[in-house]
């Protein structure tokens, strides 16, 4: 992380340098991978001035930092694009500052760009200063601590169950109208069909001599439920039709609705 | 040996031990955040030299009884823990809103309308035996409870409807509840499911499918 | 309506609140079961009907000062800590945090004393790109989260320490970071943009002048 140590003067061009201070400065070129930017070996070099940041001398600043770039160059190290951008940037920064403003010239002046970048330098230094004041403070398993055992809080999970008076009434309702409900199932169990009752007549009739009501054809448990009932006599009816048709049976009925009558026709 | 005496005099004045507040204080902090119960002894390991843990645990003890939170011996360590009468918050109860089932609206709606009912009686009007499960919902739920015996053999007990369920519903009392004509008129009678669209099989439906079935016998054979 | 005036009496006194001595026992024992800051919200959930957590934690906290463990605030959320003076006590205790780098470091310090923060005002106060994994190690710490979006071109997201960075450092809200009025007064956490760059930012400037204000006061300022 901190690749530069100490705040001592960097500045190579000076002929009387101590083998440390040469060391140190050898140290800033080196690590430039260890800097955070060209932000940080702006403020890195800022510190070299010895002065508050806020009355930094961006010009100098410049200077060193052209110097920084020139000397990472001579040393071949690859320097990332944006320490070229800030060399350029500066550069242009130092003429500005060192020519007399031209009239003529739109945007900020160069007073207003040094500003600018000092001002970036001091709240980037103030940032830090923060961050280290931060993670001084005591902190929590390290300083102060938790709960060496908290107790779960058990969830517990209730049902509420609701339902409407509508819910209520209708299911009520739903109850007492089964009944009603019944047409809309086809029941099987109450069907006697045609097949069926052809089918029982065709083994019966052999034995029909004398005129039979139809009715006693129709099967044991069929006779009492009025639905099945009607379902049988109907097939039975129409089974007698069928075979009084073909020929098989005769049938009589001595005025409306009397019994209908049924026996074997004499082949 | 007086020198010897001397010189352990003056390492523990050295070491002097900090007030008994301050060793209460360190007794509570260590307990608090410690993973497990800890013993007198690693109390005293870990508190300055010249501490008195067991002394400093009286004091504490006696500070937290009757509090939120007491000190608690756990074999020969001590532990801080919640105080028992408390544990209730230490529930966190979440409500999920269900809609009763049809059995148990079919159920209630019986025994709403034909108060004071056995389960007999229930199950005569609904074509099917009514479940354990169906009754004790609506028993816990508080909307039903029983009533009074009926008379007759075996004297079986009744199920009426509760203050809360008239409540629930915004009844004054269960004659207010409609009639049958009223539903009608109200064309609740009529909404009848077409063909093919019973009601979707889900929680508690299997009453249903039993009434279905077991109705149906009942209904058109002998 | 005088009846149900009344009513509503009763239903009242049926639900009274317990005491206020019962009621710092409940947030003292709550408090003290969980690891992590409980809000007067929940605690207010979790007590009986009428509690007033607020109030029972203005006297339990003046109980536990100078004690070996301390009622804290943090956010808008409570909890029990040790006494920070007897870290001592405590090696075994220690959890080994993750080491940050610096840019970590850095980075966090900016989105706290600068929030709402958009990463590219982070690149800006640090003049150098702030990689993914800086970012994504502070998110996974659950020190900083996604704030609002910025109402400026591209709606950037901003970012925002939480109940946990402040738990960590023990502050009580962001408005406590150290050092946070000097900063503000020598005008350190303006946010002030290159001169010459003005023009180009166009019409949604203002919008971000307005909107940083109101983040910043919502965040910093009760």
């Amino acid at each position: 992380m901190g690749a530069f140590m100490g705040d001592d003067d960097f500045q190579e061009d000076k002929p009387s340098l101590s083998v440390i201070e040469r060391l140190d400065a050898e140290a800033l070129i080196i690590d430039v991978d260890g800097f955070e930017g060209p932000l940080d070996v702006l403020l890195t070099l800022g510190r070299t001035q010895k002065v508050d940041l806020i009355k930094i001398s961006i010009l100098q600043l410049a200077r060193q930092y052209l110097a920084f770039v020139e000397k990472a160059k001579t040393l071949r190290i690859e320097l990332a694009a944006d320490y070229l951008v800030m060399a350029a940037w500066l550069a242009f920064l130092k003429s500005r500052l060192l020519l007399p403003p031209d009239p003529d010239e739109e945007g900020p002046s160069g007073e207003e760009l040094a500003a600018h970048l000092a001002f970036q330098l001091e709240r980037l230094q103030a940032m830090r200063d923060a961050a280290a004041r931060l993670m001084a403070r005591d902190r929590l398993g390290r300083d102060f601590f938790a709960r060496g055992i908290p107790e779960d809080v058990t969830r517990v999970k209730k049902v509420n169950y609701t339902a409407t008076l509508l819910d209520l009434m209708q299911g009520y309702s739903r109850l007492r109208t089964r009944d009603e409900f019944r047409p809309f199932v086809m029941d099987r169990d109450a069907v006697y069909t045609l097949e069926n009752a052809l089918e029982r007549m065709r083994g019966l009739i052999g034995y029909a001599g004398n005129w039979t009501n139809i009715s006693s054809y129709i099967p044991d448990g069929w006779d009492k439920d009025p639905m099945r009932l009607r379902s049988a006599t109907a097939s039975t009816f129409a089974a007698s039709l069928e075979l009084a048709k073909e020929g098989r049976v005769e049938l009589r009925q001595s005025e409306t609705f009397a019994p209908i009558e049924l026996r074997a026709k004499e082949i | 040996m007086a020198e010897l005496d001397n010189d352990v005099e003056q390492e523990e004045s050295l070491f002097e031990a900090p007030p008994v507040a301050e060793q209460e204080r360190m007794v509570e902090a260590i307990l608090f955040a410690s993973a497990e119960p800890v013993s007198v002894k690693e109390l005293n390991a870990r508190m300055p030299h010249g501490s008195d843990a067991a002394e400093a645990l009286v004091h504490l003890r006696k500070r937290y009884t009757g509090r939120g939170v007491n000190v608690i011996k756990v074999g020969d360590a001590w532990a801080m823990r919640t105080a028992p009468d408390l544990s209730f918050l230490m529930q966190k109860e979440t409500v999920e809103t269900r809609k009763l089932s049809r059995a148990a609206i079919e159920t209630l709606a019986i025994i709403a309308y034909h108060q004071p009912v056995t389960r007999a009686e229930i199950e005569e009007i609904r074509g099917v035996s009514v479940s354990r499960g169906t009754v004790d919902q609506l028993l816990e739920m508080e909307w039903i409870r029983f009533g009074r015996r009926k008379m007759t053999p075996g004297r079986p007990v009744t199920f009426v409807v509760t203050q809360d369920f008239l409540d629930h519903f915004g009844l004054e009392s269960a004659r207010d509840l409609p009639g049958l004509k009223e539903l009608r008129s109200a064309g609740l009678l009529d909404n009848r499911p077409p063909p093919g669209t019973l009601p979707k099989m889900g929680e508690g439906d299997e009453d249903v499918a039993e009434q279905t079935e077991e109705g149906q016998s009942e209904l058109f054979e002998d």
